[in-house]
């Protein structure tokens, strides 16, 4: 699975990458999300796969039994997410507003402050 | 000595509040403190047989101390440094009467004074350089002291910019010379000559120090920032440009002369520059009508003639070394008299008539007496008339070349170089006063009368010294025997009288007045004859700066324009290139052969669900990216979260599959708000740049795949951290499922962090959201 | 959106989701879900009840401003971590009343919990104003 | 008592009530008292760390590396109170500046937990929880940045917001791998970690990827798109707040993880740095020198300045490469001292551009308040009409132009004497033509908006007037910046002392890894204890 995920995460990658290359603030935000997809994924790959071994500990036992999924990169992973997922709420809320002020779904229209 | 040195810094304080008060007598009153300061100077100086040193350590982690150290070279520049100021501040509180910017002038000389002082006081290449900047930093602003001309901000700018960048070679410089002499004390670095001359890094040094000197003393090609200066008030020239500032540069070159003189690049260096400039701004000075731009570039070429008298006297050389070493005593000291007296007389001159230009000013020497007097007496020195210091100065230098080769370069330039100062000197000095007023043309002159006080008793003062010590030259034999000696490296005895006999040394100067007073008699002449060579000047460094300057900031735009585009994409795409780029190159460094391959052999161990699941990962990623409906594309994003969160739920990950799914719902409840009026997609970008950008996505995508294979096979296999909430997590953590106790608990502050963005987020929201309506309401 | 079947269904709906939300919560420490999960699951119920009912339903169903509830959980969260350091413990270091299975990282959760859903209405509702 | 929770827990508290308040005036005062107590609790952590050592603290009494672990040295130490300094300035400053409006709309809550992300990222030993405070920063700083929606700001925004987040995504990207190859997130664990790797070339693609992900943030060549983008689009306090730390953490995040764990190649890692370093200064510095506004023109010297901070890091990489290897000492005293010059240059310059910048844009806001307007065409006379602004100017201008005796000119001697000993002369060279062209920015500022007369256009234009009150909260923080200047300039002894113990510290890591094991089961007995479920817990080893 390690193998195939690797794919997949560089697909996403490369999706993403595509998507902020484009000039339409939307897609800039969609890429961003499969971007963020990608990196999540990662770090569950990196961190090590495991099947039917969930970091929960039976009821009556003290500790886990080995083997078990490594609990750490699941919770970094979750913490990401829901970082990303109140970002993503404020990036929206800008980009809408940007697109409100501006009238077009364009970043190429976006220029006045730089030099 | 630090006392001296901050005195100065400490009146400055005082200056503007004081010309408040006392407005006429602010001056004179502060004149009183370069006085003191001299007269400490003095009752040190001449109080111990050895030459003082005081040391109060500034960065001793760095070695730097605020060392001080009084010698003969030291204690001539304080001379002329303090004496000087003294006749300029009150020159100046009576130049500026009735002008409110009185108390910025002459806090500003005050501090430069103090600076300058710092310069040839200190004993520690730091300290030494440190001054020196600050004499760079009061000159800028009193070159553009009447800042509202544009002239005047010019002017500073070019200065600041050409003595600074000067700075920042010496600053180079200074630093390596320590590192290879081993020492930070000016005093000691004579002693490590021999070890700076193995050093490899003697050339370099001698290249900054030498860039630092002569950008300071205005030597050609440096040389355009003098004139232009010349914007500055009357005062402010007298001083900076010829007494103080533009000597410092000459100042190093001797300090440093017994530790990097034996080289003979230095020693080249020296002469040809001064040689180049003493010439070319001696002839330059033909072309020029205006009283203080003659006087400028009269500076310059005996700036040039200073800097190659340092050259000729080389601390290993023989008797022509020792006459060269006593002529850059008497040389500067005469030109710093002269010249001040000559600047002063010209800004009394212009200040009485409104006039600048030499030629319309004649006869004023009723009108004008006492000036008159100073103006002779300066003009006459400046000639070089015997009697006169001025004349010592140029018998002396004249000696020096000749001693070294009668036809040398040396030679050359001052034979070549003196008599268009001459002219110089009777122009501004002498030609004025002369004359019938009848001849005078404008009417300002026609109503002069003498100038205040104030203004002329320091010409005066000045003019009358060269008088004193040209008629009893014996006056100066301590100063300038040990004065030459810090400059030679070596013990000189110097006894100086008012005639040294008849000799070709004495030819030579009557050849050269005469020859000067040949070219004036012929002015109009050359005069027309110069006006081609004018055209040169198009071609000349001062192109060159604005060049420099012109062609830093056009690459400036080009680069900013180039860079910061505007174009996010851009931005993102150079972002992208360059993290390829350093992760590639980084990665193929660490290829092994078969490592890929290996990790794609484990793809026999693989479920059949686990390939869907990708496959449907990618296939709603790849319809992310094609969908032309906005809908479509969001529900396409959802699909790949939803097949992340069955990836969760496979891999033994229930927590992580809840909240993915949730938090996919949520997202797509946000984009469907979020675009709800927007149209459907259109294609913005040409085919070629979507190429382009496919290619950039594929390397990336692809980049991060070798990672994660190449990486997933190196594991230290002892995760200590989860073992231990493996084993913790129920009997301390009081919690059986791990991943929430990890969250909660042991690293609760993680989450911590997480809560505070969410909470932001909501904020930010809320912000944008209302600010809007805020703003329509308005509306 | 509002028709009344949606309208109806939610009414049975939100509790629902609120009742498991809470579940998710209490459970969180032992078995799949936390202050997280519980969270965004009360949210979402919340967010069923605003667009069945269009937005201060769910306003006057939790009865406080979302953005209280967020101040409020993260002072909470902030609290809980604090209770430690009064007993010279260090930051955020647990503590248990062993007896009741209670213990401030619990307290830590709810504070979790309470700033996911003031965040996730705030955002939505937010969005929804926007739009109106 | 440990106060290393306190600068993350006193911004957050105060942050939260000042959210769930309603009176302005009592969030007003909240504001300037919170920042005032971060200040002083910095303070007195530094005044610990310096006298008594590395302290650390493992939150919630948790082991490290499974306890995140909270780890103050001198760097960190002097980072927080250059937080705490301009926190508590900026807090005063903006009650002058920022409207009143604004302020309504949460300013001083995001200010305090803008603070918390900083101070949380300069404490945290630990490579994820440095994640979460880079994110708590960058929402705070997004929120700033947009507060208040005029056109440009946003427009602004989009491209720091979009380009930040790659840059976060980055940054996870490598630390999840980072975590894959070595278990651990523990920068102190890390450190003897990564020898253990059989294939340390992998980590030189790792070290890349966080050098992309810090240098994004850190706004360097060629990465520093967003910085000049958005940074003069919000009100002044906020961008002086933006130049004084956001950049800086990024730099900070370099320097650990570049003499910490990324020291295997340094020929590779740290001459890049190096090239990245002259690279950065020079194109940030002609990108100033183009620039007619006076807060485009100090955005783009944040860029240059970076440069100067990253030049002694790099040229510091054989000393560290050197000692990393335990137990060894290091015989090459050239290397060492260039290390210690170059690293003690930059904690220097550090605190040196922090003051400066934060200076020249806090003086930016008073000409923007008084003629409504930062553009160079448009202002002019200010030196006659504000003598004392006018020198406020001139010595912040004068000291970010290295010009003796200010504090500027002591951190780029120290840089530019270690580049020299280093015979780093290329980037030295740079460094030094940084310095003129910086000053030629600066004089361009000066005589355009203070020395020029006032436009013909603008006659009509009369200068806002400040009550005494706005004068008062504008001016005083500017003079107390300035005047540490002008301080550090005239007694730089103590600052260089303190700064090259910080480069000790850092070009030999060992004592800040003991420090973080005291609190451990880093060591194989403690790890194979934790590895048995049984009684690992009740062994008075570990510190609960």
């Amino acid at each position: 699975m390690t193998v195939l995920l690797a794919v997949a995460i560089g697909a996403l990658y490369a999706c993403g990458i595509y998507l902020m290359l484009r000039r339409s603030l939307v897609k800039l935000l969609l890429g961003l999300v499969l971007i963020s997809h990608a990196a999540n994924l990662l770090i569950f790959t990196a961190g090590g796969l495991r099947r039917g071994a969930a970091p929960i500990v039976r009821a009556g036992e003290e500790a886990l039994t080995r083997p078990h999924a490594d609990p750490l990169p699941q919770a970094l992973v979750l913490t990401a997410i829901v970082i990303s997922f109140g970002v993503l709420a404020f990036a929206l809320a800008l980009f809408r507003r940007v697109h409100q002020s501006i009238g077009a779904d364009d970043v190429d229209r976006m220029r006045s402050t730089d030099t | 000595m630090l006392g001296e040195v901050l005195t100065g810094f400490v009146a400055a304080a005082f200056a503007a509040p004081l010309a408040r008060r006392l407005p006429r007598l602010a001056g004179p009153i502060l004149a009183l403190v370069p006085l003191g300061i001299l007269a400490a100077l003095t009752w040190r100086y001449a109080g111990s047989a050895a030459p003082p040193r005081t040391s109060v350590a500034w960065l001793p982690g760095l070695g730097i101390d605020l060392a001080f150290r009084l010698d003969g070279l030291a204690y001539l520049f304080a001379l002329l440094i303090c004496g000087i100021g003294a006749v300029i501040l009150v020159y100046a509180g009576a130049y500026f009467a009735g002008d409110r910017r009185r108390g910025r002038m002459l806090a500003t000389l005050l501090a430069f004074m103090a600076s300058m002082l710092g310069v040839v006081l200190a004993d520690h290449l730091v300290a030494l350089f440190v001054f020196w900047e600050l004499t760079s930093v009061t000159s800028y602003l009193l070159i553009g002291f009447d800042h509202e001309q544009e002239k005047s901000r010019k002017a500073a700018l070019q200065a600041l910019l050409v003595t600074g960048g000067g700075g920042l070679a010496l600053l180079a410089g200074v630093v390596l010379l320590a590192q290879a002499a081993g020492t930070w004390d000016i005093s000691a670095l004579a002693g490590q000559a021999q070890t700076i001359r193995a050093s490899p890094l003697q050339l370099p040094i001698i290249v900054l120090v030498l860039a630092g000197c002569f950008t300071k003393s205005a030597q050609v090609p440096f040389h355009f920032w003098l004139p232009n200066a010349m914007a500055a008030p009357t005062p402010v020239s007298a001083y900076l440009h010829s007494a103080t500032m533009v000597k410092a540069g000459v100042y190093l070159a001797a300090r440093l002369n017994p530790s990097l003189g034996g080289a003979a690049a230095w020693e080249w260096a020296l002469i040809g520059f001064g040689a180049l400039t003493a010439v070319t701004a001696a002839a330059m000075s033909l072309r020029q009508h205006e009283l203080k731009r003659l006087l400028a570039y009269s500076t310059v070429a005996s700036l040039g003639v200073l800097i190659m008298l340092v050259g000729l006297a080389a601390p290993e050389g023989g008797a022509d070394a020792v006459t060269a070493a006593k002529a850059v005593v008497l040389f500067l000291l005469a030109h710093a008299l002269y010249k001040a007296t000559l600047f002063l007389v010209a800004g009394s001159l212009t200040r009485a008539t409104g006039l600048k230009d030499a030629r319309l000013l004649v006869g004023l020497r009723r009108a004008m007496p006492l000036t008159f007097v100073a103006g002779v007496l300066a003009g006459l020195s400046m000639v070089g008339v015997p009697a006169l210091l001025g004349y010592l100065g140029k018998e002396s230098a004249i000696a020096a070349a000749w001693e070294r080769h009668a036809a040398g370069p040396a030679m050359l330039a001052l034979v070549l170089a003196a008599p268009p100062l001459v002219v110089v000197g009777l122009r501004v000095g002498v030609a004025p006063f002369l004359g019938s007023r009848r001849a005078v043309v404008a009417d300002g002159a026609g109503t002069a009368h003498e100038v205040p006080t104030g203004m002329w008793v320091g010409p005066v003062a000045l003019a009358v010294i060269g008088l004193v010590l040209g008629l009893a030259p014996m006056l100066l034999n301590r100063v300038v025997s040990e004065t030459a000696a810090a400059v030679h490296g070596a013990p000189v005895a110097a006894r100086l009288a008012l005639w040294h006999g008849f000799n070709a040394v004495v030819l030579l100067d009557v050849a050269i007045v005469l020859g000067g007073v040949a070219l004036w008699l012929w002015r109009s002449s050359i005069d027309r004859w110069t006006r081609r060579l004018a055209r040169l000047a198009a071609f000349g460094p001062e192109r060159g700066y604005a060049l420099a300057l012109e062609g830093t900031l056009a690459f400036g735009r080009v680069q900013t324009r180039l860079l910061q585009s505007g174009y996010l994409r851009r931005y993102l795409l150079v972002v992208f290139l360059f993290a390829i780029a350093v992760v590639g190159a980084a990665l193929v460094a660490a290829h092994r052969p078969g490592a890929i391959g290996a990790a794609l052999g484990e793809i026999v161990h693989v479920h059949a669900e686990d390939v869907l699941l990708v496959v449907m990962m990618v296939v709603a990623a790849v319809a992310v990216v094609h969908s032309r409906s906005r809908v479509a594309a969001v529900i396409a994003l959802g699909a790949v979260g939803l097949a992340v969160s069955l990836v969760f739920v496979l891999y033994s990950a229930p927590d992580l599959a809840l909240t993915q799914v949730l938090i996919e719902t949520l997202t797509v409840i946000l984009f469907v708000l979020a675009m709800r009026q927007l149209p459907f997609f259109v294609d913005l970008s040409s085919r070629r740049t979507r190429v382009r950008d496919l290619v950039v996505a594929v390397l990336g995508g692809g980049l991060m795949t070798t990672l994660v294979l190449l990486a997933s096979h190196v594991q230290l296999g002892d995760e200590v951290a989860s073992a231990y909430f493996a084993a913790e997590a129920v009997p301390q953590g009081h919690g059986r499922n791990v991943v929430n106790v990890i969250l909660v608990d042991f690293r609760a502050l993680d989450t911590l962090g997480e809560i505070t963005v969410l909470a932001l987020a909501a904020i930010g929201v809320i912000a944008l959201v209302r600010g809007r309506t805020g703003l329509e309401a308005r509306r | 959106m509002s028709s009344i079947i949606l309208r109806t269904g939610v009414r049975f709906v939100t509790p629902l989701m609120l009742l498991l939300a809470a579940l998710l919560v209490l459970r969180g420490h032992n078995e799949p879900g936390g202050g997280f999960i519980g969270g965004l699951l009360a949210a979402a119920g919340l967010i069923l009840q605003t667009l069945a009912s269009g937005s201060g339903a769910s306003r006057r169903l939790i009865r406080v401003a979302p953005l209280t509830l967020v101040s409020g959980g993260l002072l909470l969260a902030a609290f809980s971590g604090f209770l430690a350091m009064i007993g010279c413990g260090a930051f955020m270091t647990a503590i248990w009343v062993e007896s009741l299975g209670l213990g401030t990282p619990l307290l830590f959760d709810l504070g979790v919990f309470m700033v996911v859903v003031g965040t996730t209405l705030t955002v939505i509702e937010g969005m929804a104003e926007g739009n109106a | 008592m440990n106060l290393l929770a306190v600068p993350i827990l006193l911004p957050l508290v105060f942050a939260s009530v000042m959210l769930a308040t309603r009176w302005p005036r009592v969030q007003r005062l909240l504001s300037v008292a919170g920042a005032l107590g971060l200040f002083l609790v910095n303070l007195a952590i530094l005044w610990q760390v310096d006298r008594v050592g590395v302290a650390t603290l493992q939150v919630g009494g948790w082991p490290a590396p499974a306890g995140i672990t909270l780890v103050a040295d001198r760097l960190s130490a002097v980072m927080l109170v250059m937080t705490g300094a301009m926190g508590l300035g900026i807090a005063v400053y903006s009650l002058g500046e920022i409207r009143r409006r604004k302020q309504r709309f949460g300013y001083h809550t995001l200010l305090h937990v803008l603070l918390m992300g900083v101070c949380g990222a300069f404490l945290t030993g630990d490579l994820f929880n440095l994640f979460v405070w880079y994110e708590v920063m960058l929402i705070a700083s997004f929120v700033l940045l947009t507060l208040g929606g005029r056109r440009g700001q946003l427009e602004g925004a989009i491209k720091y917001v979009t380009i930040n987040l790659v840059a976060s995504a980055f940054f996870l990207a490598a630390l999840g791998v980072l975590y894959g190859m070595t278990g651990t997130l523990n920068m102190a664990d890390l450190a003897h970690a990564v020898d253990r790797i059989d294939r340390p070339e992998l980590l030189t693609v790792l070290a890349m990827m966080f050098l992309v992900a810090f240098g994004l943030k850190a706004g360097v060549f060629p990465l520093f798109f967003w910085l000049p983008a958005s940074y003069h689009t919000p009100p002044t306090a906020i961008t002086a707040i933006f130049s004084a730390l956001l950049t800086k953490v990024g730099v900070y995040s370099m320097i650990r993880m570049f003499t910490l764990v990324f020291v295997q190649n340094v020929g590779w890692t740290h001459g890049l740095l190096l090239a990245i370093a002259g690279l950065t200064m020079v194109s940030g510095v002609l990108g100033a020198a183009v620039q007619s506004d006076m807060r485009r023109i100090l955005s783009f010297h944040i860029v240059s300045q970076i440069g100067y901070l990253l030049m002694g890091l790099g040229l510091a990489g054989p000393a560290v490469a050197a000692l990393h290897v335990p137990g060894r000492t290091l015989n090459d005293r050239a290397a060492m001292a260039v290390a210690a010059l170059g690293l003690g240059g930059t904690v220097f310059f550090m605190v040196h551009v922090i003051l400066a910048k934060t200076a020249l844009f806090l003086v930016c806001g008073v000409v923007e308040r008084l003629r409504r307007s930062a553009s160079l065409d448009r202002v002019g006379g200010l030196a006659t009409t504000h003598p004392v602004l006018a020198g406020l100017f001139l010595v912040a201008a004068l000291s970010l132009a290295g010009i003796p005796p200010l504090a500027g000119f002591w951190a780029k001697f120290m840089l530019v004497r270690a580049g020299l000993e280093g015979a780093a002369w290329v980037v030295t060279t740079a460094a030094l033509g940084t310095g003129l062209l910086t000053l030629y920015s600066m004089t361009k500022i000066w005589a355009e908006a203070f020395w020029k007369p006032l436009p013909a256009g603008e006659l009509q234009r009369r200068d806002r007037v400040m009550t005494r009150g706005t004068r008062l909260l504008m001016y005083g923080p500017t003079f107390a910046i300035v005047g540490a200047i002008v301080a550090i300039g005239l007694w730089p002894a103590s600052l260089e002392a303190f700064a090259t113990r910080t480069a000790a510290q850092l070009v030999d890591p060992s004592e800040y890894v003991a420090a973080v094991s005291n609190h451990a089961i880093f060591s194989r007995s403690d790890r194979e204890r934790a590895a048995m479920p049984a009684d690992s817990g009740t062994s008075g080893e570990a510190p609960r």
